[in-house]
């Protein structure tokens, strides 16, 4: 393709580097999350292991220019294997100055800083509450390597000839920003100027305007002094496949198509948008060809309820939302225990208590999930450790919901739910079969006749003949499903409701330890703490620390043999975002001495902040 | 809702449950159980095709009785848990059974929403005016100084009108009938069986433990015939003793009012019409019973206030997955799990 | 809300609050603000006995950036919180401001009941028939066939049309006005905070991001003129352009017709009456918006459709308590505390 | 007094005895709850101590005759001091066969049943499912001591002459039955006459015939041969004062209304009826002459957030509900957590999960009280542990709730609600007051401005010149109150939000333990415990065992200086009527041992039983 071929040779001298984090952050006008999302998948192309963060404002479009408005996105690329979207950006891309305020002190010493000058007006600065110009700031300078380029300008010189509307021409400006970016790293730009074309593809203009821009960002690396070299970060070693950049939310909307399929029957999803996890809603609402029913309902108690009504009806009745429509759940999750259907209630958490921080990530809803009904009302409890995993964990929590009878809870979070991962992409038929049969047989039915393995009941759809029965909410007697109001039985129910649920674990994988299976200490994680404790503990082992890494995927019930586990660790160690709540169930359960590590500001653990107060720990001075 | 095509031999017995049924003896519920019972078999649908949805509640006790599917859910939610059930299977019968204080207090949003919808199910509101479970609270339909449990003062709420809040929902059918009477209550629910959309049937119900009397004066013998507008689409307005036949007409600067049928020009006399909403509208403005109690300075309508054809939610949504499949495709997983930028590694 | 008998002299900018506005450049939401703090001081009511309160929303944001008290609660919520608020003190001007999802959807039963009970509040409710804060999913006012980010293939949900859901409810003062209209919105304010009982206030916004333009067939330029009834208490209902002014008569078999002004006896064109139910009823009958959007077949009432006195809620809860004390004096505990039998052990 | 003189004198021998458990029960028509409750009056003013507990049917009415439709009354009452309406009764009054049918399983061996043998009709019989008359049953013989009485006849006798209709006449029978016990234990009969003559006053008819069959009863115990004996229980020692024997709910709302006007504002209560809360609801908006607003909300969602608007007004907020409505309420108590805001909610425990059985007693709402909300969101919790503790818990709730400005979650349960014990009417001069003012000052105000000692916030009401300010559910910047979504503040904020509810600790009582102060085994409990808890530990130390008993009523949080008792003991055992929620807390937070002691019937602990428990316990066979 011309421009690859133009520019293919480079002539400045090329350095190796195994892992580059480079964050783009700009304002919400100015596209950064398109410039995040095409350099990532020029990295994944390039063969480089990645993970990605976006950060979006709080606002739906905060006043250009302001704090408020920034808007940001970071990639880690890797010649390695990595877990986490990096904690501090070597390179940090600002298209203006409140990017640089919000975003400087991120940027690790002596990282990279590529500023669009022409961006450092006045008023922009005044909106970003600085009083003179910081690039003039040595200090700053002292601290990074600041690459001062009039993006703009450059941008509009190339386009001059087009003669397009300004307006226009300044929003290629991103373009000029990846393109200087893809020379600096030799990322394989086919893909992107591709991209181009089809986006742009009604307005031939446009298509020009944007590959230029991308082109001349290109070739200023290429032939200005500024930048003394390029930088080669070499393919990881991925396992083999077709691969695809995935976000969490996207990966549990198929990962819940695809068990319903599986199980032969149709999802039905019903939920009131609700940030983080409105995506799940609108991907699901395309997919309709599917066997897919989605419902906004009119609140989320509506949700879960539609959600159990169709369980009822023999279709996967899920709801999904985050904290604050969980705790308006409680009541109808009570009932689905009671009437044992198949239901899955999704909850992508965010930053609480109450609205709390609504677009930052926290997994402080786990004891509600465990507790967060009235009366003894146990719920199998699921969580997703990455942003592919959330297929997984869907397709396991479908599977568990219907063989079982029972309602599932299935925990993510904001970071998973935005975050992406590359997904090797199964094929469809080899995933498992999952056997849910409709009950049909007439012969001493009762609707709460017993499987005797699961001891789940029978799933009974309306339209079957012979078998027309009354469901509710009041206590049934074991052995004929209606109203019973003895107190022997009330206990006899209550106590199979119980064992039905721990009698899950017997069917589960024994857990997996990564690193050390004994030694100093065991950190037990859940949920998407995942790549931060994997890549602290692999940190941990490097610094010859015996430490080993759990990770739970039910925390209800919990897998059997973790006491055997636990014995041969001299500390247990659970980071968590929240203040402690994993903690306080295993602490309950096996008498175990396990500590906790909190954080609750609405982002996930940085892997050296991590590392650090594990070794504390470890060095004993609690 | 719709009849199925293929006509089954069932009698009233065939929806008899083997539920001793725990109603105070007395209760309205009995007569209305009764008539659904009687009304079922002759809509020619499966027994098994059919599904009783309620609520808590006295009257949400409804489905145990009933020799079908049921489901009798929390308080005030069936409506949303009907509505699961009806959009996975369209091809069944539902039937909501829901209070005045289920589906209007605790259950309101639900039930709003229910009718703005129009999903092809039936609810049956119950309305005595009381909390009859809890023991004798005040309802949302209560009248005001009405004291009750919890209103030792007499309530100070004022009361909802049900048909006016469900048109105002926008409800494609608006009824209202009395536990006491049979055949028009049997009419009312073949009615609401036969709409296609939500049909909103208020059920004007005697509870004697804790309201007793409640609608005496507009629903028993003479009170009955002084205070019932039977309303018959395309027939004018009139009611009363056939010795002193009244009539509606709208008098100036549109004030309505009540007159001697024989005093007017038949022509000015209001001609009853369920799919003119002016006229829908209309009959909910009337008032026909006592903001206190007692009747009201209008007769109350009864029958179908308004009854008109609109799209109903479960074909649309058969239909989005229908277009959508014929556009598209079913659904191929491999595409989908390919669909945005794929790289190999190998 | 009742204005308080002693006039304070505030400004406009009394009522800005040191926070810095977060809507879209462009949003409805400003111009309702700068009226809303522009009538404030007009009111005549001290500051500090104002309070805002609000659901979740971009518009329940607004009581931040007013400088009285303020109450930014949970989605839907608000219309119960304020309930408590205006029971416990009564002496305070409460307004409620909410969203078409906040107030009708996961609101909508605090809402009806609100308006059922006639307490004396006001509620701003800034339809702009899309959820704003969540980036763009369909709402209970979304027009069918609208493709939002939860509705690819269109809405399939018939809408509600607010006013007809509150004088369904029992309104005692139902309006409606739009965002641009400086001049109408202020007097609909001025009036809604007269009303003494809830009044409910329905603002058609603009929300340029989402749903941009929703309503500019009936609220802009030429539409505004053509579309718009200006509803004026005793005045005939007509409407459009001075030099084809157009009329609204009722036809015959109680069908509602548009017809030229000048091609009827002035006589048969109806006449607004606030306190006429069968008119109120008859305003929200009227088609005025398509189903799937643009201008119905009636043109868009706009103003007061009800404005009637009936017992407010916070009177009769000061009246009981008042009541009671001059029936039995102000609680005495011991007395109460020995009410049942007793015995003495010594 | 006429009567009494006539029958004071008895001509038969006495026997002394120092407690007696008897059960009325009949059909919901028969009258049981009054007879029982006059019975329970003179035995009040015997000056016996006494419990005593209703049980109704289910069924408002159901069908007459029928096993659903019986209702019974129990009650204990003693020379020595006692603690729970009894295990069994020692004698049984049946007024039909279903009666028998439900109760005859419980008197006791030996014990006595008196029977109205009228109601043994044929169709009765059926009704209560027996084929053949039980009375006849030799075995039943055996067992009790039966006292087959024509108690209808007798009465239709005795009141031939004033011909009334004999519905009425029937309707007289239970006041046979409740002369004939008042015979049969020396009861004072006073207080009866003088109720009947109240009650009936308006009919002399029915005043006469009331007084009538009560004699009649009285003197056919005096008369007849069937009994050769009467009783006597002597007066009990009791802490001198004014007694009226009160309910928990009624206890409960004279609390709330005592601890509001103590704090010289006025009590708001919002709620929506619900079995067994409703009482309260109906016993305040009763009183609104003491400056108490109710409100019958639409729903448990609008009658929290009108409680929580009224808090904001200046009054005490309180919402009052069981399970299915705490299930509701969570999101909005979440940001009452938020706002911090004074709010009691009160939860009236029964039966679940979901509807479950809701005219039952169970206290399995424990850990949704602690945490069934979204996020990091403590909640304070308080539990009565008697029918007359219920006066004191909600008035400390309220105390609490208002110096600290924070929601508490205050817990009974069905059989506290409609339980009775004698409460020592205390002088409402006596009181505490409760300080609680309204913040005016508007010196570097700002809402979250925080009291260094209790780190609450300033509450501000509305009204109030100067001090205008916004409250929300989204995290608040510490240092101004403005919306943050910095992550620092929000870790501050949500630490600090802890601390504010740990810090109760510090002023709480040191917990009191009954029994031995180490040894064996310390009884943990809770709640309505109390009374079983406290006989069974009475009756293990009487078997010289060293047992003691610690009563929480705080449970969040939990009194300073457990860790040091728990320490005395080879045991930890916990009682709950769940299947063990305190002991998972105990467990988490002491890493103690604690072993649960469970039962989930819908009815309180037999002492009887619960004692046998704790002793196979002790005798380490667990
Ligand atoms: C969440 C919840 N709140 C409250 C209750 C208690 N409750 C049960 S039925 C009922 C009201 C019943 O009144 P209505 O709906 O009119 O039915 P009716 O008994 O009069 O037929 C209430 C308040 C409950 N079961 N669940
Ligand atoms: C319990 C709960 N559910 C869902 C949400 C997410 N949410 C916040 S605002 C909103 C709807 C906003 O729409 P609208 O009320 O019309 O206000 P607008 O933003 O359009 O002004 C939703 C669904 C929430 N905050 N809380
Ligand atoms: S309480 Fe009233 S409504 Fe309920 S069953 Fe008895 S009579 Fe019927
Ligand atoms: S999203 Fe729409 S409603 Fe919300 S602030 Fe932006 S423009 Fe206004
Ligand atoms: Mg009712
Ligand atoms: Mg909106």
């Amino acid at each position: 393709m011309g421009v690859a071929s133009t520019v293919s040779t480079g002539s400045k001298p090329v350095k190796e580097v195994s892992t580059v984090v480079i964050r783009f952050a700009g304002d919400s006008g100015d596209g950064m999350q398109l410039t995040g999302t095409q350099f990532t998948n020029e990295s994944a192309l390039a063969g480089n292991d990645i993970a990605t963060f976006p950060d979006f404002p709080a606002e739906i479009r905060a006043p250009a220019g302001t704090l408020a408005g920034v808007s940001g996105f970071q990639l880690n690329f890797s010649s390695e294997r990595i877990f986490t979207p990096g904690d501090q950006p070597d390179v940090l891309v600002v298209m203006n100055p409140a990017a640089l305020a919000v975003n400087l002190e991120d940027l690790v010493d002596g990282g990279s800083l590529i500023v669009d000058t022409d961006a450092f007006t006045k008023s922009n600065l005044r909106k970003a509450g600085y009083d003179g110009d910081p690039l003039e700031d040595t200090s700053l300078n002292q601290r990074v390597r600041v690459f001062p380029i009039p993006v703009t300008k450059l941008t509009q010189q190339a386009l001059a000839d087009l003669n397009l509307p300004n307006k226009t021409v300044v929003r290629c400006k991103n373009f000029f920003a990846l393109g200087l970016c893809s020379w600096l790293y030799h990322r394989p730009i086919d893909s992107t100027l591709d991209w181009i074309r089809q986006k742009f593809g009604k307005s031939e203009a446009l298509v020009e305007a944007n590959t230029r821009a991308f082109q001349t960002g290109w070739n200023y690396g290429e032939t200005t002094e500024i930048f003394a070299s390029s930088y080669q970060v070499r393919a990881a070693e991925i396992e083999p496949g077709t691969y695809t950049n995935m976000t969490g939310n996207k990966a549990l909307a198929f990962g819940l198509m695809a068990a319903a399929a599986k199980a032969d029957t149709q999802l039905f999803y019903g939920s009131y948008p609700i940030t983080p996890a409105s995506d799940i809603l609108h991907e699901l609402s395309d997919h309709k060809n599917f066997g897919v029913t989605t419902f906004q309902a009119e609140d989320e108690i509506a949700a879960v309820g539609a959600a159990l009504g169709a369980s009822f009806a023999g279709s996967v009745g899920v709801t999904g939302t985050s904290g604050p429509g969980v705790s308006l759940k409680g009541e109808t999750l009570g009932l689905a225990v009671m009437v044992e259907l198949p239901l899955v209630c999704v909850n992508i958490q965010r930053g609480g208590p109450s609205t709390g921080l609504p677009t930052k990530t926290e997994q402080s809803d786990l004891l509600q999930a465990l507790y967060g009904r009235h009366g003894e009302c146990p719920m199998a409890v699921i969580a997703a450790s990455s942003p592919t995993d959330c297929f997984d964990a869907a397709f396991e929590a479908v599977r568990v919901a219907v063989k079982y009878m029972t309602p599932v809870m299935l925990l993510s979070d904001g970071y998973l739910a935005n975050g992406s991962k590359p997904w090797n992409i199964p094929n469809y038929a080899d995933l498992p079969e999952i056997p849910a049969k409709y009950w049909t047989n007439d012969v001493g039915f009762h609707p709460y006749l017993r499987d005797e393995d699961t001891l789940s009941r029978p799933w009974v759809v309306p339209g079957t003949p012979g078998l027309e029965h009354r469901i509710g909410g009041l206590e049934k007697d074991y052995d004929s499903g209606n109203i019973s109001y003895l107190p022997t039985n009330h206990e006899k129910m209550t106590r199979v409701r119980a064992a039905k649920i721990s009698g899950i674990a017997d069917e589960l994988d024994a857990p997996e330890i990564a690193g050390a299976d004994s030694g100093d200490a065991l950190i037990v994680g859940w949920g998407s703490t995942y790549g931060s404790i994997a890549a602290a503990t692999t940190q941990l082992l490097d610094e010859g620390k015996k430490v080993g890494h759990l990770h739970l995927r039910w925390l209800n019930p919990l897998p059997n043999g973790l006491d055997e586990i636990f014995a041969r660790y001299r500390h247990i160690i659970v980071p968590e975002l929240n203040f402690g709540q994993l903690v306080r169930v295993l602490r309950d359960r096996y008498l175990v001495d396990a500590v906790p590590v909190s954080q609750v500001r609405g982002q996930p653990f940085k892997v050296q902040q991590l590392a650090a107060r594990i070794s504390t720990i470890l060095e004993g001075s609690k | 809702m719709s009849q199925s095509a293929e006509a089954v031999k069932l009698t009233r017995k065939d929806f008899v449950s083997d539920q001793d049924v725990r109603w105070c003896p007395g209760c309205g519920d009995y007569a209305i159980l009764a008539q659904v019972q009687k009304v079922m078999p002759e809509l020619g649908i499966p027994r098994e095709k059919i599904v009783f949805v309620s609520g808590i509640g006295c009257s949400s006790r409804f489905p145990y009785y009933m020799n079908t599917y049921g489901f009798h859910t929390i308080h005030g939610r069936a409506p949303a848990i009907a509505a699961g059930l009806k959009m996975a299977r369209p091809d069944l019968s539902v039937w909501i059974v829901t209070g005045d204080g289920d589906g209007l207090s605790i259950g309101g949003n639900h039930l709003i929403h229910a009718l703005r919808r129009n999903l092809d199910v039936n609810i049956l509101l119950f309305n005595n005016e009381i909390y009859g479970l809890t023991k004798g609270q005040y309802s949302p339909t209560s009248r005001m100084g009405q004291v009750t449990k919890s209103s030792p003062q007499g309530v100070i709420d004022a009361p909802f009108d049900a048909a006016a809040l469900a048109l105002g929902a926008g409800a494609t059918f608006v009824s209202r009938t009395v536990d006491v009477a049979q055949k028009h209550l049997q009419n009312v629910l073949h009615r609401a069986a036969a709409h296609r959309g939500t049909s909103f049937v208020e059920i004007l119900q005697n509870c004697p433990i804790f309201n007793d009397g409640a609608f005496n004066d507009v629903t028993e013998g003479d009170g009955a015939v002084q205070h019932q507008l039977m309303l018959e689409h395309g027939q004018p307005m009139v009611f009363g003793p056939e010795e002193a036949r009244k009539a509606i007409v709208m008098g100036p600067s549109m004030r309505p009012e009540v007159v001697a049928a024989d005093s007017v020009d038949p022509a000015q006399i209001l001609v009853h019409d369920e799919t003119n909403d002016a006229i829908s509208f209309f009959l909910c403005s009337l008032r026909w019973r006592g903001v206190t109690g007692g009747p009201g300075a209008f007769p109350v309508p009864m029958g179908v206030l308004r009854g008109v054809d609109e799209p109903v939610y479960d074909d649309l949504v058969v239909k989005e997955a229908e277009d959508l499949v014929s556009k598209r495709g079913a659904g191929d997983f491999d595409k989908l799990f390919a669909s945005g930028d794929t790289w190999v590694v190998n």
